[in-house]
């Protein structure tokens, strides 16, 4: 059975028919909440079906000859990162949907909305998915036009200059990648699958073809998971687009960068990623220490959450790049911890703006007593950002470090100065929110309800179980890592 | 230039005019000019004369023999006379103009051949009777009679002046559209000549002249080189009652003198080519095989037949303007496009296609020769004749239709503010004399035959 | 003379014809130099077939004149119908386009 | 002496003697039907007749073609899948042009003037257009025109190219300045379009003297068999030659710095012409350029690549940023077709074997979301103030909420924004896409990189007018208003187009395997 | 002798005469010009300042070149298979009778269009 493809046409076709069927705008949001509980359980099917001890073997493969005349294929497995990314997608998507149940949306607005999101879970799964350098680039690039969308469609006041601005940088980096591409094209094996990554796996390059390949693959995930000089437009996405579009975008989508780098990257180009990677370290490093100074200078609570996730995202880039077993182990780890953590904490921060209509930090204040549980919640959600020890952030952080440490002691330690900062801008927004007299305006927040509370905590329950017992996750990511090392160190080796 | 490969490759005579030396064709060439500016002289006398007898008066009668100095007269009067620019014109144009246009007319008798070759009196040198031949001579003709139409146009505008204007636009409309007409014309004969250099073309004609077997052609060519000209009964852009005299209104002196020369040497022009394509030239009218031929043909005998011909056609021009009315400019340009140009290009076909399929079905065209005319001429006829009735018939339903709108309607003296006459049908008032006499009363009013005045149209 | 004087000639005038379209301003002296480039190719299209002492110089000569011809009809119907509506044929003059 | 009468395969003549007959044909129609509006239906049905039976013959063709191609006629026409390729694209381009050409809104109105020969607002006018007339000349002309491409892309003669080249120049001359609304904007765009036109083919054709004088020939084969065997003493008469034919093939493309006319030829001219014209004259344009490369030019590689190059550089660069200043959709869709010529461009950089099948599809893509774009814009009109449908808002400010008020052209038009700017899953994507392989495949990767650039960048007015329809509100106080006309074929086309830009873009394999096999020139050895 | 040569000196005689002409009449004519003479010539009506139509051509004419241009092509292509049309043979009288065809397809429109109909 195709389960892939079931997986990646089930939200396409409920997402399109939402948008074009207009019988279905009264209820749409039970028809999304629905489709996307169905995706899920056809994700716990696939997770069930899932043989974990070959994780690092590409599993559930369909090859299908798509284009031959440009090599392109439609190939799709999963390996254990893949596949958790997808559950994360699975898991997020009807949170995001609950979260959102009560945004005042006149009815055909409201189907766009849940139309798109759903289109968007189906280029999400697709891509982690893709097994064909062509067809994650299509899907790369065709995911663009259902979050231009949702950035510009459902928004603040700034949502318009947002969309344009993401979608300008996502362009240029997946145009840069597509010369980069095509050039892969002449320099694999051809065929009418010439873009089979595995037919693309252990190549050898001209070096400085190789390294411009590798530039060309590197420029675009570097944007999409936004590394310090071209992060710009992740803040003013975060602080002009719906919460939703926010979760989803930085929760999952983001991971897109991270994930192309560690599967087409290091994959195809190992000597290239290791010539590159003492500048992407450095990048990385950056990266995470300006993400913490500028949250900490942030009012705008979407601009931190924002901020905090540059930072977070530079950690993961720095695992990624240090070759270890470890630290590649830890950066996947993270990617799904941060998936887990970031989420909770931009539904958090959307729940308080459905309360107060701001997400300015001045305009709260001690809300702690006002709303035990709202707060309680919040700080469990900050310190799970701020990896404290027992939750699945602080298990893949730890293991980011150690595993980077031999290759890049400095940048290592002057990293782990990040965490020191998270811990202050997190408690800080905690103290400025929660603590502290209660203006006025503040006495009749109303707490969590029970809807808020099921979207929030089954997160919350995911990071600390997986914060536990990490080898749940590890499990499935131990082998793919061994993989990716592998291919980079034997090709050091030579 | 591009027709010299065809044309050898049709016809290989040797032109002996590529002996002559250059003292030669200066003289011929000066005695060219001297034979058209009499001629002119000659002419301009000539038509008042014929004019004149036709209208039963005597014509130029005082000076020198039969009034034969008349015209030179009238040029030296011209030499003497105030040479005037109006102050609107176009300087330097308004004086290139008729200097074009004369330059233009001098040009064409380059090619007209006057007979064979000839030993010149006194002399042993041989040369043709003819300036000059080359394969295209022809299109040297046309050439030179569109380059005519330039001092018309440009005398006309560069005047400045609204006649002038209004002569020289509808000159060059005319000349042009009538042009077309005899490019046409001239198609057949190059097909049967096989050349376009007008000694071939003569030399063709031993035979018989191609006014037998080509006559529609002649015709066809006839009637527009009389249009070409600006002749009546085509003679509208200089028609005194519209246009007092059309381009040359504003022109006096010697720059009137030479449009004048200029439209009568034009007129010598085309009479010459029409003599030498479809008269046989200097070809005598005389058959091969009557004695004397060889005389009639050779030394000054072709010349004269030329000169004959010529002199015939010249009569055709001034015998044709005794005889017709000036059309009017709609009906004028309706016959060149409608009527000469279809016939032209019908005549076209049926010849070429005689002169290719038959061969093609291995038929002789001998007989075809002979019969194309007549058949063209059944054609025409059976064409022209049904369309005239058509149209005869349209006009007089037409005419019903109104006779039956208006029948009853009391008819208006003033309609519109002017007045205006009874159409058919409408009813009129009952006269204020009406009554005074028994006569008056039981007089019948007469209905005005406008149905007549319809079909002019 | 050397049908290559003609060739010269021919680059001359349509030099010229060039200049006229570029710098005159006025539409139907642009359009004459248009006509002028024409024929000066035409000009160097027959001086060429005369040197090389093949025929299809000429035979395409005839073709440039007849397609010359539909542009000049073309061109001067839309000449004449800008001139009826704006009483000028100034290229500088028609300022509807711009950017 | 008789001359034998030329061998001419007259079979493979037959889609271009199709449309050329149906436009004599089209002619005396208008000679001897007086009622306009009879006239009208007559000319329609005899156009769509006349581009679906040539689509046919092209197809037969197609279907009864043995290996390369048939020599038609000696070497000036010769008839290989190539060239039928690109016939097949123009006469679809064709189809579309006709449709809209006939497309008329329930106030009766099609996008042509009534009386093409009267002043603007003259009183002659108000008449005509009182009466109910019709300009029907439009239909037989956009046949000539069609005619003329179709020829255009199969010649294999500099001469006859030349003929051609003015034979669809000619009636596009016309058809530019017959627009219904804004006449003296659509005179001046043809004048303009005119003298441009008439002198860049008339550097063409002296480029053709000065070949025909340096080698004797203007064949194109013959011309890259004399082109094999370098002469030195002739070189600079053969590069002089060679520069202003291409000269006059990237006017018509339309490539910077030859551009001139495009932005006022497409304001100006009724929006089914522009159409028309924007999506077939490119093809046919494109298609003898690449002819010319791949027989002839690909001799100079050396000293020409240089040249394309910068033009390419040029056409990508200026079209993208003067397309981001415009403020009106047709002129900011004409810049972009100049940013498109340079697209196309890239493909040439080095004569890469595979961009005889790449160029194909790339133009089926930019064509078909070309026609289907402004198949939108005549959808899209201003409201005069008696409260009649008048002239087309071409304003972008006009656009501002039109994902509201008519979501379906308004995806269309998106869906074509999308494809122009190359992003997945749209038609546009997989031409840039072969378009750009091509180029890097012959190591032209620099250039390809400034390329996506440009994209990106050119992506930018695409999204700005996407932002319009979709995210702004239509605002409801200035004058005039704007309403959408919804006429059946206007609206057919655009959805038509942007349905087969989709499967274009998400199923291109067929047409990539027809283009595949379209990639080859047919090249018999002839002597000399 | 190349046969053009006598063309160029009749060109050079008949210009001469053409110019010798009106310079003699420049010398020989009496010169009393006065106000009127230099106007022009208006049927005894004052003279407006330009001519009718501001010295334009009516646009009617422009339709008679265009035409003109038309049928002057067709001539320029029947005479060179006129001269040849023997050898041509079939073949060049189809080709021929074809192009002649496609030229009156104008030819009649124009004629039913009122082309040549001057009111």
């Amino acid at each position: 059975m195709p389960i892939l493809t079931i997986l990646i046409a089930w939200p396409a076709v409920t997402g399109l028919l939402l948008l074009v069927v207009p019988q279905l705008r009264a209820w749409a949001r039970e028809f999304a909440i629905g489709a996307s509980v169905v995706e899920l359980a056809l994700v716990v099917a696939l997770v069930a079906a899932f043989d974990r001890s070959q994780a690092g073997a590409i599993q559930f493969s369909e090859i299908h000859s798509w284009i031959p005349q440009i090599g392109a294929s439609w190939a799709l497995g999963v390996n254990g990162i893949g596949l958790s990314l997808i559950v994360l997608s699975a898991l997020l998507v009807p949170i995001v949907i609950a979260a959102g149940w009560k945004e005042d949306d006149a009815a055909p607005r409201r189907a766009q909305y849940l139309g798109l999101v759903l289109v968007s879970e189906s280029f999400m799964v697709g891509i982690f998915a893709a097994r064909d350098v062509f067809l994650f680039y299509v899907l790369f690039e065709a995911m663009l036009i259902p979050l231009y969308f949702l950035i510009g469609s459902f928004g603040g006041q700034q949502r318009r200059y947002a969309a344009v601005k993401f979608l300008i940088y996502s362009l240029v980096g997946g145009l840069v990648m597509l010369v980069a591409v095509i050039a892969l094209y002449f320099q694999g094996p051809g065929g009418d699958h010439a873009f089979l990554t595995m037919n693309l796996t252990g190549l050898t390059f001209d070096p400085w073809v190789g390294r411009l390949l590798f530039l060309g693959f590197f420029v675009a995930f570097a944007i999409k998971a936004p590394l310090v000089p071209v992060h710009t437009w992740l803040p003013s996405v975060a602080e002009s687009a719906r919460v939703g579009t926010t979760t989803l975008l930085v929760a999952i989508l983001d991971k897109v960068g991270t994930f192309g780098m560690l599967t087409l990257c290091l994959t195809l180009f190992p000597a290239a990623s290791r010539w590159a990677a003492p500048f992407i370290i450095v990048l990385a490093v950056i990266s995470v220490l300006y993400g913490a100074f500028a949250a900490i200078g942030q009012d705008n609570m979407y601009r931190l959450v924002a901020f905090t996730s540059v930072s977070h995202f530079g950690m993961i880039v720095l695992g990624i790049f240090a070759f270890r077993q470890t630290s590649i182990e830890g950066a996947t780890f993270y990617m799904v911890s941060h998936g887990l953590s970031t989420g909770a904490l931009f539904l958090m921060v959307g729940f308080l703006e459905a309360r107060h209509g701001t997400v300015s930090v001045k305009a709260f204040g001690g809300l702690q007593k006002v709303v035990p549980v709202l707060a309680g919640t919040f700080l469990i959600v900050g310190l799970s950002a701020l990896a404290l020890p027992g939750m699945s952030p602080f298990a893949s952080e730890i293991m980011v470090f150690i595993g980077a440490y031999p290759a890049a002691k400095v940048a290592t330690i002057v990293a782990i100065l990040g965490v020191v900062l998270a811990a202050l801008y997190i408690l800080l927004t905690y103290q400025k929110l929660f603590t502290g007299p209660t203006p006025k305006a503040m006495e009749s927040t109303k707490d969590l309800n029970l809807r808020e509370r099921l979207v929030v905590w089954p997160l919350i329950v995911a990071m600390l179980v997986l914060g536990i017992v990490p080898a749940l996750a590890l499990d499935y990511l131990k082998g793919p890592s061994a993989g990716i090392v592998a291919i980079v160190s034997q090709e050091a080796g030579k | 230039m591009s027709l010299l490969a065809l044309a050898k490759g049709a016809n290989t005579h040797d032109y002996s005019l590529a002996g002559d030396s250059i003292w030669i064709v200066i003289i011929k060439a000066v005695l060219i000019l001297v034979f058209l500016l009499t001629s002119v002289l000659f002419a301009v006398w000539f038509e008042r004369r014929v004019i004149g007898r036709l209208q039963e008066r005597p014509g130029p009668n005082r000076h020198g023999p039969f009034g034969l100095l008349q015209s030179v007269m009238d040029a030296m009067k011209l030499l003497f006379k105030e040479d005037i620019t109006v102050r609107a014109s176009e300087k330097l144009l308004y004086i290139l103009a008729p200097m074009i246009s004369v330059f233009a007319a001098l040009l064409t008798f380059a090619v007209i051949p006057f007979g064979p070759a000839t030993r010149i009196p006194f002399t042993m040198e041989v040369t043709p009777l003819q300036l000059t031949d080359f394969p295209v001579a022809m299109l040297y003709v046309l050439a030179c009679s569109a380059i005519g139409v330039y001092g018309i146009v440009l005398g006309g505008w560069a005047s400045g002046s609204t006649y002038p204007l209004m002569g020289a636009v509808r000159s060059t409309a005319q000349v042009i559209s009538y042009e077309l007409a005899m490019g046409l014309s001239l198609v057949t004969v190059f097909m049967f000549a096989g050349s376009m250099s007008l000694t071939d073309i003569v030399n063709a004609q031993h035979n018989v002249w191609w006014v037998l077997p080509l006559l529609p052609a002649f015709v066809l060519f006839v009637i527009s080189m009389v249009g070409e000209t600006n002749r009546l009964p085509f003679d509208l852009p200089e028609a005194e009652g519209e246009l007092v005299a059309g381009f040359m209104t504003e022109y006096s002196s010697m720059k009137f003198a030479w449009f004048f020369l200029a439209e009568y040497m034009n007129m010598i022009n085309v009479s010459a080519i029409a003599s030498t394509l479809f008269l046989g030239g200097w070809r005598p009218l005389w058959a091969e095989s009557w004695p004397g031929y060889e005389m009639l043909s050779n030394g000054i005998f072709p010349p004269l037949w030329l000169i004959a011909k010529i002199w015939f056609l010249m009569f055709v021009f001034v015998w044709i303007r005794g005889s017709l009315l000036r059309f009017r400019y709609e009906q004028f340009m309706r016959f060149g496009w409608k009527v000469l140009i279809p016939v032209g290009l019908g005549w076209i076909v049926l010849w070429s296609a005689g002169m290719v399929l038959l061969p093609h079905f291995h038929y002789s065209t001998s007989r075809f020769t002979w019969l194309a005319p007549a058949i063209a001429l059944i054609l025409a006829w059976l064409v022209f004749s049904s369309v005239i009735e058509y149209r005869r018939e349209k006009r007089l339903k037409a005419a019903e239709a109104l006779h039956e709108e208006l029948e009853d309607q009391e008819f208006d003296a003033f309609a519109g503010g002017y007045p205006v006459p009874p159409l058919p049908g409408q009813k009129l008032p009952r006269s204020p004399r009406a009554g005074r006499t028994v006569e008056a009363a039981t007089m019948h009013v007469p209905t005005p035959d406008t149905t007549k005045e319809a079909q002019d149209d | 003379m050397s049908p290559i004087n003609f060739v010269y000639l021919a680059s001359v005038l349509f030099a010229i014809g060039a200049a006229a379209v570029l710098l005159r301003r006025n539409a139907i002296i642009a359009f004459m130099g248009v006509e002028l480039m024409l024929n000066a190719a035409n000009l160097t299209l027959v001086s060429f077939s005369r040197m090389q002492g093949y025929l299809e110089g000429q035979v395409m000569a005839f073709f440039v004149m007849v397609v010359a011809a539909a542009e000049v009809v073309v061109g001067l119907a839309i000449i004449i119908t800008v001139f009826r509506s704006r009483q000028t044929i100034s290229l500088d003059e028609p300022t509807e386009l711009k950017g | 002496m008789t001359y034998p009468a030329p061998d001419i395969a007259w079979a493979s003549l037959t889609p271009i003697l199709i449309v050329l007959g149906a436009a004599a044909l089209g002619v005396l129609l208008e000679a001897f039907v007086r009622v306009p509006a009879a006239r009208r239906i007559y000319q329609f049905q005899l156009s769509i007749i006349a581009v679906v039976a040539a689509l046919l013959a092209v197809v037969w063709r197609w279907v009864a073609l043995q290996g390369d191609g048939v020599v038609v006629l000696k070497s000036m026409i010769m008839l290989d899948r190539q060239a039928l390729a690109w016939q097949f694209l123009i006469l679809i381009f064709a189809l579309g042009g006709v449709l809209l050409f006939a497309d008329k809104g329930r106030e009766g109105e099609d996008a042509f003037t009534p009386l093409g020969s009267v002043a603007p607002g003259s009183a002659e006018e108000t008449v005509a257009r009182a009466k109910g007339m019709y300009l029907t000349e439009a239909f037989p002309l956009v046949l000539f025109a069609t005619g003329g491409m179709m020829l255009f892309a199969t010649v294999n003669d500099l001469l006859f190219l030349f003929v051609a080249l003015e034979l669809f120049s000619l009636p596009l001359y016309i058809l530019v300045a017959l627009s219904r609304r804004r006449r003296l904007l659509s005179q001046e765009a043809s004048l303009k379009y005119f003298l441009l036109g008439a002198f860049s083919s008339a550097i063409f054709l002296f480029g053709v003297a000065l070949l025909y004088g340096a080698t004797g020939k203007t064949g194109m084969y013959e011309l890259g068999g004399v082109l094999a065997t370098y002469m030195p003493q002739r070189s600079v008469l053969i590069l002089l030659g060679v520069f202003m034919v291409v000269v006059g093939l990237l006017f018509k493309i339309g490539a910077v710095p030859f551009h001139f006319w495009v932005p006022d030829a497409y304001q100006g001219a009724p929006s089914p012409v522009t159409a028309f014209m924007a999506a077939a004259t490119k093809a046919a344009a494109v298609a003898a350029l690449a002819r010319l490369s791949y027989l002839v030019l690909f001799r100079l590689a050396w000293e020409l690549n240089w040249i394309i190059w910068t033009v390419a550089i040029a056409s990508m660069v200026f079209g993208t940023v003067l397309a981001i200043v415009q403020t009106d959709v047709k002129r900011m869709l004409a810049y972009s077709s100049i940013a498109h010529a340079g697209f196309i461009l890239v493909a040439f950089a080095g004569f890469s074997p595979s961009a005889l099948s790449a160029l194909p599809f790339y133009m089926a893509t930019y064509g078909l979301a070309t026609l289907g774009a402004f198949a939108v814009i005549t959808q899209v009109r201003e409201v005069t103030p008696d409260g009649a449908i008048g002239a087309e808002a071409t304003r972008l400010g006009q656009w501002a909420g039109l994902g509201k008020r008519s979501p379906l052209l308004a995806v269309s038009m998106m869906i074509f924004l999308l494809s122009f700017a190359g992003i997945p899953l749209t038609a546009g994507f997989i031409g840039k896409f072969v378009a750009f392989r091509a180029a890097i495949e012959a190591g032209a990767w620099p250039l390809v990189l400034v390329a996506v650039l440009a994209s990106a960048a050119a992506a930018f007015f695409y999204i700005r007018l996407a932002v319009l329809m979709f995210f702004t509100d239509a605002p409801t106080d200035v004058a005039p208003h704007v309403v959408i006309r919804s006429t059946t074929l206007g609206r057919g086309v655009a959805i038509a187009m942007a349905i087969a830009v989709i499967v274009l873009g998400v199923f291109p394999s067929w047409a990539l395997e027809l283009a595949h096999s379209a990639g080859v020139l047919l090249a018999p050895a002839i002597g000399g | 002798m190349n046969p053009y040569v006598p063309i160029i000196v009749m060109i050079v005689i008949a210009g001469a005469l053409a110019v010798v002409g009106l310079v003699a009449s420049a010398f020989l004519g009496p010169k009393r010009y006065n106000s009127a003479k230099l106007d022009r010539y208006e049927s005894g009506l004052m003279p407006t300042p330009e001519a009718a139509g501001g010295g334009r051509v009516p646009i009617k004419y422009y339709l008679v070149a265009m035409t003109f241009i038309i049928f002057d092509i067709e001539v320029v292509f029947l005479y060179p298979w006129a001269v040849a049309y023997g050898s041509l043979a079939l073949f060049g009288f189809i080709a021929v009778m074809t192009f002649l065809a496609l030229i009156t397809i104008p030819f009649i429109y124009e004629w039913r269009r009122g082309g040549f109909d001057w009111e």
